[in-house]
């Protein structure tokens, strides 16, 4: 057997072990087994993938299993590719795991959700190896069905988790039904397996394939968290215990866009123009709207979920394009945005997991999420600070972090114009100003979350008690950001494979080139060298640091300056809100912030005002503006629906005669 | 035809009927037992019939009985639903106050009807034992003497009776029909007969005799519109009762709707049948949807996804194409296993709780861990989610839907189908999940011995196992789909 | 070679010449204002001042507080080094003008993040206003950017000038005109000069970029103004450079990188005494008009990309 | 006995049998639906009697003669006990009033005229031409189920549909097989008894109210 089957083989039965593990283990061990275990599930799907994207195609049949359909497994480049990032992430998790669930068997280290963990994992790794439309539909089902219990993990602590659990439930199920009668709709008319749907895909009517890719496309776009289908991710994402938002947002929703590259580029083999401008227009709705949610949340974990989305937004536009481009017939640029999408997923995956698992770490240690009571972190949890700003830098896409080289690829693919075509003389310059209007307020973001809940003083006493986190996440920790770091200094280690992938899905190979240290665009004197930047950043900020050293006296601790009247206490800190409100009232019609303020005044006069209560809520505008009436229009239905079932026995009987004479009557027309 | 064959031909409507007098004259404690046994030999005959050959069947008693594939299919899920039905009956008796004798013999004079009703090879004799089921589960559906139970016996027999009334003029025009044809005496409704002379069938009068027939069994299968008396019924039987109904008995009905398919088909061509039952599936969705969505019992829940399920293994026969009727049988077994597990689980989540509104159960994951998760995974089975079996088949009946041209039908079901979705995943997380309330930190009155809760997870297993893997009943499945006219 | 020798010529100039360029604006301003006015070295006399004075930092500070002066002058000595000022001659050929925004947003951040860890009022707001600025000049950088190498078809600032230089003409169409009026605009919010902050105040509620640096003092302090006056220098340096090439040394000759020092100088100054002419009878706007203005911007550049591909 | 004089007496019970039926529907005092349902039950004999006659076969008027037992002698039997245990039961108290009760028995027999047209085509015998009947007093006896706020009325719904499919057995085909004609008649007999008993709880746990009172079972 080829090195990918063993390894994905590998990879599902060290699930399935992991999974029984947790259910023998005794509390004390069951976080340590189960933690390696998984880690071994991750590093041998990250060993598959790597396998498949250096040319190791591999496929199998295995038609008893799944009753009806059978299964197929089909591992190709672009599946190596997500093999490897979920794998990745899986390992980070997996060492994580045994420092965060800890020893006590309540909520992370409960029995179900350990037991969940791997077969989660495991679905991960099934989906990007489904070779059939019946096993594509069943890894994807598995996943919502494990991550649905894993969501629901602490439900006993917080009484919000159920409304996220739920929530998460339906829009899980809505995308998967649309993708299921997409998919099937696809496999009557050319088949099950991809195979037979990629060489009939030709000849499918065009009604049919903008039909399939429409419904595709929402079922993908909803798993993604792309903006119009994502008010399940900021709450599954907060209401998850960390581990599992680290896998959720880092690998569970980069196979919608999976998905999408699999139906769009190669089982359809490309569609008409309207396809991509739709996918872009999707990816730069989520990318401002997610970076704007983000900007204002003062929540750190929604804060992370929603610039998810805004990532997930700018690998929608990078994949967008690289249609636009295919359809135009600039092959090249096509490639090189799709490459600069593909290592977005990549660069996102490392620096989100990092964050995630930096949040969680801290809000394992002060038991809130809520930056306005966090602070002061700096002191108590250096490492875990540390490893948080290492992730904020990445994913504000500043020069030496990872964000800013796949960011700067996709500018790069949207700077080159290869020619009239009024459309693209259009889109792209709207996408350079989305991207960089995203960028921009990301940076924002990243400062108000690192700056407000990690530095200065801690705002309430929870956060002045944390801790430093056990070794295990640490560690965890580390070795994604040395992973960011890799990817952020050498990120031409992915051309080739990502040269591979490419080519399979009917682009020619992008044009970068420029041996190991640099990025250069074949033909076009546009270069960059990432691993010299990042030395020289690193190099001179020491030279500088060591040269002022050397002049003047010790540094000493002062008082900071206090206006002169008395101590600085820490409700005198900007917070998170304070922090976002300048960028809140400038996007003040986007955001349409609900203020209301009730003055309750004495009894005896109204102009003396006893208790004034100020409260300021940013809604989510596009959930209140579709998802809300939606609720409502189906909660009148149901209380309709009573009336079907009143209890008077007349009535049903109503019914039956009722039916017997319309079956008479059409017995009698017909 | 060897001893084992007749053995197992006979011991399904003879072994429960057995137990039904051992349990008029034996003590309550012993009769549980020997009911829990008839329920394991139905079960066995059932699985003798599927491990031999498939294609052979097997006939006794001057014809009127007859073993063939989808017969062994239908007594397995009789005999797997029984199993766990029987197995939760001494939990179900421990809290019972009076009647115990009563209400074992009926149950097993129930199996024994039910058995008999899928052995009989003749449509007079099926009708008659289907009949007979109504008039024994009568007792059981008033067994709690309460005033709603009352109601719900009175509501059950009446619309039960006059729905399979209509279904018996059915079976007098057919029978004069194949008289017409050239059949005489008891044979002219047998059902091999009638396969073999469905072409001679006289259209006009088999079209008059299949839409009764598919409106009065349609009543005992819970499709809409005659599904009214379904969540009275089930709602305020006892647990293992409606268990065994909402599991098995709706699918027995049903049963004779797949023969009988058949038979129409041969007769007048597919198209007629088709819209009946695309008619009666679709309609059974909306109701089910519409009625699930502010749903305040969690009993009549499980009936309105009872009639859910129903209405889609509706849709899968009217595809007709040899998938979706492999993918319906399937179905048919899923379902059974995993809603009498629900209903038996709903039996003691009412006991602990003490009242059947789904807002009074607050935060049961928290106080009754074990009892709720039996709950919880036999909900998560429920909405079609894998590895339960009930994924495997939904995805057999859309891509059956899709294969035979019926895509827009499949669209408009699954629809259906996610606001029931969405309406029993609102009602369980409210019921199971959240944070304990304060005060309530007291073990329940019966403090819950875990031996109830063993059988519920042995069916919730079963279940996933069939989803993932069909092992030996990969053949027979297939050769009842070919039987029962999956062309 | 002969890069490197460039970088370094680069670098002494840049690093004199930009406390030199503050004392210009200082001068002319005070001159302008009919007062007297410090001389033209008083910030040399400042910085040497202060790098002698002992750093403080508050008792509540961390690692960013102090690693933020370093970090801020590590990225104006890279934009240094590596932008074509004199030469286009540098090692590595030169910066990719993407790289450039990249530093100088790096560069706030650092300063943002130490604003924050002072855990005072002010630093809170400077930096809550320094970002929301920076959070808004973004795109008007970047969409320069695109105007500017569409033409040239490479984003690399040496490719863009040499080409400005070789042919003259391409620098006088509109997209180009356009493009110098956005990346003014973009020049002054980033080096927060007068309509978009004052740099000269101490006032609460107006001040951006003083109110991060307030608890800076001793050679922390130092370093911080100088990087400031090297980020006002390369500002106006680039603006120069990319709208007015000429005097640039194209080869890697002495003689050539002597003029291309002489002509970089000229022209740096000549802009700083007209920026500081524009603030004697500017008045620095609302907090909250800023974001008009910088919208301005937005769509001056918007309109230099279209101009860039229906005229040129 | 000639053709022709068998053929009237066969349209002469179908008759009684049709107008027993709609008299069901005009009647309101329950006693005087009981003895309609008696001269139903006679009517169906007959014609049960008079088709055995025609067949000469021994089978069938054993089955014409049990026949008549059940629907003459013991299920009004049953019925009368019922009544007189709940004394004050007079009214049917009809949901549809008497006239709009009667054209809508118009319109089924129509109905049932159009819809049993395969039936009578089946043979040219009179037996044949008279199953619409049967048919038409299925429909009736769901209307009245239908119709009636008494429980009483509503098991004499169920009887008058099981005396109409008993019609149109015997005059299509001159009565199902035995078996199925044995296992009908008895599940028709515990139907009844099980209706009976329940009829008495009703009583005992609701009280005299009628059928419209029972909506405590709703959503």
């Amino acid at each position: 057997m080829n090195p990918t089957g063993t390894a994905l083989i590998t990879a599902l039965l060290l699930a399935a072990t992991a999974a029984l593990a947790a259910l023998v283990f005794p509390a004390a061990w069951r976080a340590r087994v189960v933690g390696t275990l998984v880690a071994g599930t991750g590093s041998s799907g990250v060993w598959a993938g790597a396998a498949a994207l250096s040319g190791h195609g591999w496929d199998a049949d295995l038609p008893r299993l799944l009753p009806l359909a059978g299964m197929r497994l089909a591992v190709d480049s672009l599946s190596g590719w997500f093999l490897l990032l979920i794998g990745a992430v899986a390992v980070a998790v997996g060492v994580y795991t045994i420092g965060y669930a800890g020893p006590g068997g309540r909520g992370a280290g409960s029995r179900p959700s350990l037991s969940l963990l791997p077969v989660f994992v495991g679905a991960l790794l099934l989906v990007p190896a489904a070779g059939s439309v019946p096993t594509f539909l069943l890894g994807w089902e598995l996943m919502a069905v494990t991550s649905l219990g894993l969501v629901a993990t602490e439900h006993r602590h917080h009484a919000q988790v159920r409304s996220a659990t739920v929530w998460y439930a339906a829009m899980t199920q809505a995308g998967f039904v649309t993708v299921l009668i997409g998919l099937t709709w696809l496999a009557a008319a050319a088949g099950t397996d991809f195979t037979a749907v990629r060489a009939t895909a030709g000849v499918l009517s065009p009604a049919v394939k903008n039909a399939v890719f429409v419904l595709c496309l929402v079922g993908f776009a909803a798993k993604a968290g792309a903006v119009p289908l994502h008010p399940w991710l900021p709450r599954a994402h907060a209401e998850a215990p960390s581990h599992v938002s680290a896998l959720m947002s880092a690998a569970m929703v980069k196979l919608g866009v999976y998905g999408l590259v699999r139906v769009g580029f190669d089982l359809l083999g490309g569609g008409p123009r309207w396809w991509w401008l739709t996918i872009a227009a999707i990816g730069a709705l989520s990318a401002l709207y997610g970076i704007m949610q983000a900007a204002v949340a003062t929540d750190l974990k929604r804060l992370l979920a929603f610039s998810t989305s805004e990532n997930i937004g700018l690998i929608l536009l990078g994949v967008g394009f690289a249609g636009l481009y295919n359809v135009e017939g600039a092959r090249g640029l096509a490639a090189l945005a799709m490459a600069a999408a593909l290592l977005h997923t990549l660069n996102h995956a490392g620096f989100k997991a990092l964050l995630f698992l930096g949040a969680g770490s801290a809000v394992k240690a002060t038991g809130t999420r809520d930056l306005d009571q966090l602070g002061g972190l700096s002191r108590r949890m250096p490492a875990t600070t540390m490893l948080v700003a290492a992730g904020a830098l990445g994913a504000a896409a500043l020069p030496p972090g990872n964000g800013f080289v796949s960011e700067w690829l996709l500018l790069q693919s949207l700077l080159h114009q290869p020619g009239a075509g009024a459309v693209l003389a259009i889109a792209a310059p709207t996408a350079v100003a989305v991207i960089a209007l995203t960028a921009g307020i990301g940076v924002a973001t990243y400062v108000k979350a690192v700056g407000t809940g990690f530095l200065a003083r801690p705002r309430r006493a929870a956060a002045a008690g944390a801790t430093e986190s056990p070794p295990s996440m640490i560690v965890a920790m580390i070795a994604v950001a040395l992973a960011c770091a890799v990817l952020a200094v050498l990120p031409t280690i992915t051309l080739p494979a990502i040269g591979r992938i490419v080519a399979s899905l009917h682009l020619v190979s992008p044009p970068l080139d420029g041996g190991l240290t640099a990025i250069q665009l074949s033909g076009y004197t546009t270069r960059f060298w990432p691993l010299w930047l990042a030395a020289a950043i690193v190099v001179v900020t020491g030279l500088v640091a060591v040269l002022a050293r050397r002049f003047g006296r010790a540094r000493r601790r002062a008082v900071a300056w206090d206006c002169g009247d008395g101590p600085l206490t820490s409700r005198m800190e900007y917070t998170a809100t304070s922090f976002a409100e300048p960028l809140q009232r400038v996007f003040d019609d986007a955001l349409a912030p609900e203020r209301d303020v009730d003055v309750t005044h004495h009894e005896e006069s109204a102009y003396h005002v006893q208790a004034i209560a100020y409260r300021q809520r940013i809604p989510d505008r596009i959930e209140n503006r579709f998802y809300q009436p939606l609720l409502r229009a189906v909660e009148r239905l149901g209380l309709a629906g009573r009336g079907l079932a009143p209890g008077v026995m007349h009535r049903y009987l109503a019914y039956m005669l009722t039916a017997l004479i319309a079956v008479l009557l059409a017995g009698v027309i017909r | 035809m060897t001893t084992p064959m007749m053995l197992a031909l006979y011991t399904p409507a003879a072994a429960p009927f057995l137990a039904a007098l051992l349990a008029l004259v034996l003590p309550s404690r012993i009769a549980v037992w020997t009911g829990l046994l008839a329920a394991v030999a139905v079960l066995a005959s059932g699985v003798t019939l599927t491990t031999t050959d498939a294609t052979l069947s097997v006939s006794g008693a001057l014809g009127l009985l007859r073993a063939d594939a989808l017969t062994a299919w239908m007594l397995l899920t009789i005999g797997a639903v029984a199993v766990i039905a029987c197995a939760a009956a001494p939990g179900y008796l421990r809290h019972e106050a009076a009647h115990h004798r009563r209400y074992l013999t009926l149950i097993q004079l129930f199996l024994a009807c039910m058995s008999l009703a899928v052995l009989a090879d003749n449509l007079g004799l099926f009708w008659v034992a289907l009949e007979a089921t109504t008039i024994v589960t009568a007792f059981l559906v008033g067994h709690r003497r309460t005033r709603e139970s009352v109601e719900a016996a009175w509501k059950y027999v009446v619309l039960c009776s006059v729905g399979i009334a209509i279904a018996f003029l059915g079976i007098v025009c057919l029978y004069a029909a194949s008289v017409a044809a050239g059949g005489h005496g008891v044979t002219a409704l047998s059902w091999t007969h009638l396969a073999s002379s469905a072409h001679s069938l006289d259209p006009a009068l088999t079209k008059l005799a299949t839409g009764l027939i598919l409106l009065g069994f349609g009543t005992k299968a819970g499709l809409a519109p005659m599904h009214a008396w379904l969540p009275d019924a089930h709602s305020q039987a006892p647990a293992p009762v409606s268990a065994l109904m909402s599991g098995v008995l709706l699918s027995v009905a049903f049963y004779a709707i797949l023969r009988y398919r058949a038979i129409a088909d041969a007769a007048l061509g597919p198209a007629y049948v088709r819209t009946l039952l695309l008619t009666a599936a679709l309609a059974s969705l909306v109701v089910a949807a519409m009625l699930l969505i502010a749903q305040r019992d969690y009993k009549r829940l499980l009936a309105y996804s009872s009639i859910e399920h129903m209405g889609l293994i509706a849709l899968g026969t009217a595809f007709g194409v040899r998938i979706a009727i492999a993918a319906v049988l399937l179905h048919i077994l899923g379902h059974g296993l995993v809603k009498s597990v629900a209903f038996c689980a709903s039996g003691q989540v009412l006991h602990v709780t003490g009242s059947p509104d789904i807002a009074a159960v607050r935060a049961l994951a928290a106080r009754q861990p074990g009892l709720a998760g039996a709950f919880g995974i036999s909900l998560v089975a429920l909405l079609g989610l894998p590895p339960f079996s009930l994924f495997a088949s939904e995805l057999g009946v859309a891509r059956a839907g899709f294969a035979s041209g019926h895509g827009w039908a499949v669209a408009v079901a699954f629809t259906l189908m996610l606001v029931a979705f969405v309406a029993i995943a609102r009602h369980g997380a409210r019921m199971l999940l959240g944070p304990p309330a304060a005060q309530s930190t007291a073990p329940p009155p019966s403090v819950h011995r875990g031996r109830g809760l063993v059988f519920l997870g042995i069916g919730l297993t079963t279940a996933a196992m069939l989803g993932l893997y069909l092992g030996p009943l990969t053949d027979v499945l297939d050769a009842a789909a070919v039987v029962a006219g999956g062309h | 070679m002969t890069s490197w020798a460039g970088a370094a010529a680069q670098l002494v100039l840049v690093g004199v010449l930009a406390p030199i360029v503050v004392g210009v604006t200082r001068a002319v301003r005070s001159r302008l204002e009919g007062r007297a006015g410090g001389r033209v070295l008083q910030p040399w006399r400042d910085l040497r001042k202060l790098l002698r004075k002992p750093p403080t930092s508050p008792p509540d500070a961390g690692i960013f507080f102090i690693a933020a002066p370093p970090v801020l002058m590590a990225t104006s000595v890279i934009i240094a080094v590596t932008s074509p000022f004199i030469t286009t001659v540098l090692p590595a050929g030169s910066a990719d003008l993407i790289v450039v925004v990249g530093l100088l947003l790096l560069g706030t951040v650092a300063l943002a993040l130490a604003g924050l860890d002072t855990g005072t009022a002010f630093g809170g707001m400077g930096s809550s206003r320094e970002m929301t600025i920076a959070a808004l000049v973004e795109p008007t950088l970047l969409l320069s950017v695109f105007a500017l190498s569409a033409r040239v078809g490479s984003s690399n600032l040496g490719t863009i000038i040499s080409a400005a230089a070789s042919h003259p003409s391409t620098v006088f169409t509109p997209a180009s005109v356009l493009a110098f009026a956005a990346l003014a605009i973009a020049t002054l919010a980033e080096t927060a000069r007068i309509p978009v902050d004052n740099p000269s105040t101490h006032l609460e509620l107006t001040m951006v970029h003083e109110a991060m640096t307030l608890e800076y003092s001793g050679r922390d302090l130092a370093l911080v103004e100088w990087a400031s006056a090297l980020r006002l220098t390369i500002l106006l340096g680039l603006l120069a450079n990319l709208f007015a090439p000429w005097g640039i040394a194209v080869s890697g000759s002495a003689a050539g990188l002597a003029i291309g020092a002489a002509a970089f100088a000229a022209k740096v100054l000549g802009l700083a005494t007209v920026l500081a002419a524009g603030e004697v009878f500017a008045a620095k706007l609302r907090l909250f008009r800023v974001p008009e203005l910088l919208a301005g911007s937005f769509a001056l550049s918007l309109l230099a990309v279209l101009a860039s591909y229906v005229l040129a | 006995m000639s053709n022709e004089v068998s053929g009237q007496l066969l349209n002469l019970c179908c008759g009684l049998f049709l107008l027993s039926a709609v008299g069901v529907l005009w009647r309101r005092q329950v006693s005087s639906l009981i003895t309609l349902l008696v001269v139903q039950g006679l009517a169906l004999t007959g014609i049960a009697g008079l088709l055995a006659a025609q067949r000469h076969s021994p089978e069938v008027i054993g089955v014409a003669v049990g026949v008549g037992a059940l629907k003459v002698g013991v299920v009004p039997w049953m019925l009368r006990r019922v009544h007189n245990r709940v004394p004050d039961a007079r009214e049917t108290r009809p949901l549809a009033n008497v006239s709009a009760s009667l054209l809508a028995a118009a319109g089924l027999t129509l109905l049932a005229y159009a819809a049993a047209r395969p039936l009578v085509a089946l043979a040219p015998s009179a037996s044949a031409h008279a199953t619409p009947v049967g048919v038409a007093v299925v429909l009736i006896g769901f209307f009245l189920a239908a119709t009636r706020q008494r429980a009483i009325s509503q098991i004499i719904g169920v009887l008058l549909i099981d005396n109409g499919i008993a019609a149109v057995a015997f005059l299509a085909t001159g009565g199902v097989p035995l078996i199925v004609e044995l296992g009908a008649s008895a599940d028709l007999v515990l139907a009844v008894l099980v209706l009976q008993i329940l009829t008495s709880r009703l009583l005992a746990t609701f009280g005299p109210t009628d059928l419209d009172g029972l909506r405590e079972l709703h959503d």
